[in-house]
């Protein structure tokens, strides 16, 4: 087994509402020394030993990221069969 | 008696529950926005649905640290009755005034349509004007609705009387088909369908009106006893 | 920080013509110099490339939008303005209008459907009305393959995102599914509002002196150049020209809508207007040319999301949820107070000048300085040859046929699950349609029904285009666009009022696609006189081809008065019994049919015809019959004909029907306009009968049967299956 | 200024119908070899030296993250002042 960990971040140019309203909420909360937030994903896939590194980053650019938005990396590791 | 509908910026249901309260109900109701401190002169509480600080990083996780928040807590503790629909719920349980959580649909899509509920305790304050096993239909309309909560916490919900409606026809995936759940002492209600949405005819269902009437009637009693 | 490359000089632009990588043509560029009386500069050029375009200037299109009536008794304010406004009694108006997002929704389908919500809920709010309902028209290609599953998909749950999230119900709407959309995707969303008419604001930058204030969302690079993109095809470079997608923040929209809501009313607000397209361009440009005034603006006060915008970015760029508001001076801090509450700001970013230029400041120095009316209103005009397409001649010339349909029983119930014909509910179903409890009548009707708070009044609406017509006959199906959706409006007991359109069409600097064009908006603007429905509000929206242009798709938004609720009438059974009725003859017309379709995978000869007057006399003739209280239920026959409109009035209820219709079975599918079914309690039909002409076709029963004898056969079959069929359609498409 | 990196991940016991429905569609799409998906939260945070890890601590647990039903770590790196 391996285990993909993949995170996608919304590009330099596009807004995040997300991060925005979270970065009022600490304000909120006192937290006044948060300049910025950016809220992305992190995906945590379990995959057979044959899954490539090519096929990882096709599964990213066919479905996990939405390309026109969005930057990605990932990483992979071995893990112990369960 | 008097109600007040809290504001949360990005709240969207407030004038359907200051509606169903002054129209169709013929109360009193005032907005009290999330800024202010007091609920000084209310009797009861509604947090309305919608989607306060846009619901974004967590449903209500934001609004929960509004300042008036801190007074419906207290309000709360003193007995009083507190009502949550939709987001308010989702704003009650992220403050902790309820158990669990509220997930994503199970189908992951956010739906509109009128549900039919069972009344699964008919003698809170909330419910008091139905009658236990009786199936009402109320609208629901929520991306985020679906209950969880561990086994402990649903053994005690159950143990107490605290589910308060269940979905016949469980749209969500909610645990045990919850619909509402109450507080241990059962002043606090918090409850995904709307039933501010069901208050007049013209519009479907009248179903949902005798919420408002059993914390009426309740208000009514709670002040002979009072006074 | 990355380091920007240095803008291109003002000789640059013309040796290298770099303004035609913005839209522009010599000729225009020549223009440019013309009025400017020098060589603009790049960020003049950006300023004219964007408010030249089609989008903004309606240059291709202003000949032929000249043609619809605009005025009439209770039109407050035709096109023009932000929305447009019509009177409904009381000292209250309905303000509604359409608009496309289609580019930006074949982009980015989430993305580009939600901003499109909210801009049109911009351009209502910023009349000073308070949104009460949102409609959106989609056209899409064929479900089933991946592509177009997944616009589908994601464009739905654009709109309920947002349009959810701000608290507007999302009431009605059509959708379609040809081939012909199948790259090029159509999303119109329209927003209809309310208000009072002393409230009814302008977009006018009057007083010279007062402040030019800024309020909502901060700018960044997102969507520059939006405009021009939106006047292009959608061809293979597009990629590289992509603008950074622009993401809807409907959070920060509910904020604008409750801000500046309050504002109005307010004596210091002198006028506001939305960041549309072109966004600060546009908006300063526009109110200042209305006013007859000038702009001059601070760009450094400008709050931006990013750093080290330079000029042209920040007047290009189309970020979204913002607002230009003109405020007298002096009272700045007023109107400060108010959007503070909101958790925004206002702020100052220029004042009002005499001189009618809009005058950039940047750093110190003037960076640009345009006449205003140059960019407003002094956009070339075209009159694009038009010619008569091929395939036109060919229609025309072909006999009509009938198809043959051996099977009618399996015909109907294929009829029944095809999308464009098969229960919306997947999609319906995700919408808030109930927020704001005034939904009387949610989707699944012929028109929605919002009552009016406070009164006994009501509004339908409805959004209408059978673009399969308009590809056949773009004049005959233009016509019907704006006829079937006062079918829609009177079939729910309303008063049609006025329209707002919407014209997807393909590119029309081809002489038969400015043909269609010319042609459907001529038909429509004929059918707008005959059925006093003057044109409002409208949007264009050109160059719609990938590949292959699409059908030609002028999309209808309709909004009715009905006067008392109990006038609402809606297209299901109530109760068995009821007579059936039929009104208006049916011939073979199969021409653009769901019909033709579902057997061809085309549409070819021609449209069905259509009689405007008969139409008039038979809208007028029904609405008399339901506030008489002659009848129970009202449905229009459209796409599928009678046998679909039929099962449709059984859904949802639990009655069956028996009917007699002395026709040959297959043209139960006909789709012969002007035609309506009705169900009548017997003490009435007499009276409905002589007051509408219509014929008695049958019954209503409590059966799970619908039982039709035609001139061929008998039809029996459960209510039930037809049911089935019809609701699952989509959603087995989709899972 | 430091960069703060919190994920949250949906808690064990709990169903995660986003993964599942990713995993569904990776398998569409031919990826067969995936044996779970879970979705979580990727949160970037811009914040002045001043920021300690308890601060973070607290930031995460009043806010960031639903103990209910969220699991969380964070890390934090030093970076060069903008
Ligand atoms: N995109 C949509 N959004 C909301 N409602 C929709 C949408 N598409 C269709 N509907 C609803 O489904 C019902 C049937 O639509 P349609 O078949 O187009 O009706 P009609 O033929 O009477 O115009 C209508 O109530 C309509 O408002
Ligand atoms: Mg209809």
């Amino acid at each position: 087994m391996k285990k993909v960990i993949v995170f996608a971040t919304l590009r330099e140019s596009i807004l995040d509402p997300q991060g925005v309203a979270v970065k009022g909420g600490l304000a909120q909360l006192g937290f006044t020394g948060v300049e910025e937030v950016r809220i992305g994903k992190r995906i945590e896939l379990l995959v057979t030993d044959e899954t490539t590194d090519m096929m990882v980053r096709e599964m990213c650019e066919r479905l996990l990221v939405n390309p026109v938005m969005e930057d990605y990396e990932f990483s992979i590791e071995e893990v112990a069969s369960v | 008696m008097k109600f007040a509908v809290i504001v949360f910026p990005g709240s969207n249901c407030d004038l359907d529950m200051y509606h169903a309260v002054t129209d169709a109900l013929g109360e009193e109701a005032s907005y009290v926005f999330h800024t202010e401190t007091s609920l000084d002169g209310f009797d009861a509480v509604l947090l309305p649905g919608g989607f306060s600080y846009g619901d974004y990083l967590r449903c209500g996780a934001i609004a929960q640290f509004s300042p008036i928040m801190e007074e419906v807590k207290r309000f709360a503790t003193e007995g009083k009755p507190v009502l949550g629909v939709c987001n308010g719920f989702q704003v009650l349980v992220e403050a902790g005034l309820l158990p669990g959580v509220l997930l994503r649909n199970k189908e992951l899509k956010f739906m509109c349509r009128t549900t039919r509920l069972k009344v699964a305790n008919a003698s809170t304050c909330f419910t008091s004007d139905y009658a236990d096993g009786e199936v009402i239909d109320i609208p629901i309309a929520h991306g985020e609705g679906n209950y969880y909560c561990d086994d402990a916490t649903y053994a005690m919900l159950k143990t107490h009387g605290q589910i308060a409606f269940t979905y016949v026809d469980n749209p969500n995936g909610s645990r045990g088909d919850i619909a509402g759940i109450t507080n241990r002492t059962g002043n606090v209600l918090g409850m995904m369908p709307h039933p501010e949405r069901a208050v007049e005819a013209l519009l479907g269902s009248t179903d949902g009106l005798r919420l408002f009437t059993s914390l009426v009637k309740q208000g009514a009693n709670h002040v002979k006893t009072t006074v | 920080m990355l380091k920007r490359q240095s803008e291109p000089t003002t000789e640059m632009i013309k040796e290298q013509r770099l303004y035609a990588e913005m839209g522009l043509s010599d000729a225009e560029y020549g223009l440019v110099v013309d009025l400017l009386g020098r060589e603009p500069n790049y960020t003049e050029i950006g300023l004219f490339s964007v408010m030249w375009s089609e989008h903004c200037s309606y240059k291709t299109s202003k000949p032929v939008l000249r043609q619809f009536p605009t005025t009439g008794p209770r039109v407050l304010q035709g096109p023009g303005e932000g929305a447009g406004v019509v009177d409904i009694g009381d000292g209250q108006a309905v303000v509604f209008k359409i608009e496309s997002h289609n580019h930006p929704s074949a982009v980015e389908p989430y993305q580009g459907a939600a901003t499109g919500v909210g801009g049109i809920i911009r351009d209502i709010f910023s009349m000073g009305a308070r949104p009460v309902a949102l409609l959106n028209s989609l056209r899409f290609g064929h479900l089933g393959t991946a592509n177009v599953d997944r616009l589908f998909e994601r464009v739905v749950a654009g709109i309920a995102g947002y349009g959810n999230c701000v608290g507007i119900p999302t009431v009605g709407g059509e959708i379609a599914f040809d081939h012909s959309y199948t790259g090029n995707p159509l999303v119109n969303a329209m927003c209809v509002g309310l208000i009072k008419h002393e409230d009814i604001q302008k977009g006018l930058a009057k007083g010279i002196g007062n402040s030019v204030m800024y309020v909502g969302a901060a700018t960044g690079r997102d969507g520059i150049h939006g405009a021009t993109f939106a006047s292009e095809d959608l061809g293979e470079d597009t990629e590289a020209k992509r603008p950074a997608v622009q993401v809807g923040d409907p959070f920060m929209e509910k904020l604008l809508i409750e801000a500046c809501l309050e504002i109005v009313g307010h004596p210091a607000l002198v006028g506001m207007q939305d960041m549309g397209a072109a966004g600060l361009t546009s908006s300063s440009s526009e109110m200042a040319s209305k006013a007859g005034t000038g702009i001059e603006m601070h760009l450094d006060d400008v709050p931006q999301r990013e750093t080290e915008m330079t000029p042209y970015e920040m007047m290009l760029s189309e970020s979204q949820e913002r607002m230009l508001l003109v405020v007298e001076r002096g009272r700045e801090a007023e109107i400060e107070q108010i959007v503070s509450k909101w958790g925004l700001h206002a702020v100052h970013i220029g004042e009002v000048i005499e001189e009618k230029v809009l005058r950039l400041i940047h750093h110190g120095d003037v960076v640009a300085e345009v006449p205003v009316d140059a960019l407003a209103e002094e956009a070339p005009v075209y009159n694009k040859p038009a010619r008569v397409p091929a395939y036109y001649e060919e229609f025309q010339s072909m006999k009509e046929e009938t198809p043959v349909v051996e099977d009618t029983l399996d015909t109907w119930r294929k009829l029944l699950r095809q999308p464009t014909i098969a229960s919306k509910r997947w999609v319906y179903d995700q919408y808030d349609h109930m927020v704001q409890t005034s939904t009387v009548i949610a989707p699944g009707s012929d028109a929605a029904v919002i009552r009016v708070r406070g009164t006994d009044k009501a509004l339908a609406m409805t959004t209408d285009c059978n673009s399969r017509y308009v590809y056949l006959d773009p004049y005959v199906g233009g016509q019907i666009a704006v006829a079937e959706a006062a079918r829609n409006i009177v079939a729910s007991g309303g008063l049609p009022l006025a329209i707002t359109d919407c014209l997807n069409f393909g590119n029309p600097d081809k002489p038969e696609g400015f043909w269609q064009l010319k042609e459907a908006t001529a038909g429509m603007a004929e059918a707008c006189r005959i059925l006093e429905t003057p044109v409002i509000s409208g949007n264009v929206s050109l160059y719609n081809e990938s590949g292959q242009a699409i059908n030609p798709t002028p999309v209808v938004g309709m909004v009715g008065l009905i006067e008392r609720t109990e006038w609402i009438t809606t297209q299901s059974f109530k109760q068995a019994g009821d007579r059936i009725f039929l009104l208006g003859e049916t011939m073979s017309e199969f021409g653009g049919s769901e019909l033709q379709y579902m057997l061809h995978e085309k549409s070819f000869g021609k449209a069905p015809r259509i009689d405007l007057s008969l139409e008039q006399e038979r809208l007028t003739n029904l609405r008399d019959a339901i506030q008489s209280g002659y009848v129970n239920t009202i449905h229009d026959v459209s796409e599928g004909g009678i046998a679909v409109a039929l099962a449709e009035m059984t859904f949802g209820t639990r009655f069956g029907l028996e009917a007699e219709i002395d026709l040959p079975s297959v043209l139960l599918f006909s789709e012969t306009q002007s035609r309506f079914l009705a169900a009548v309690p017997a003490e009435h039909a007499d009276a409905f009968k002589a007051l509408t002409g219509a014929t008695e076709i049958g019954r209503v029963t409590e059966e799970d049967k619908i039982r039709v004898k035609t001139a061929d056969e008998l039809i029996e079959l459960e209510r039930s299956v037809l049911e089935r069929d019809w609701e699952g359609a989509i959603a087995c498409y989709m899972k």
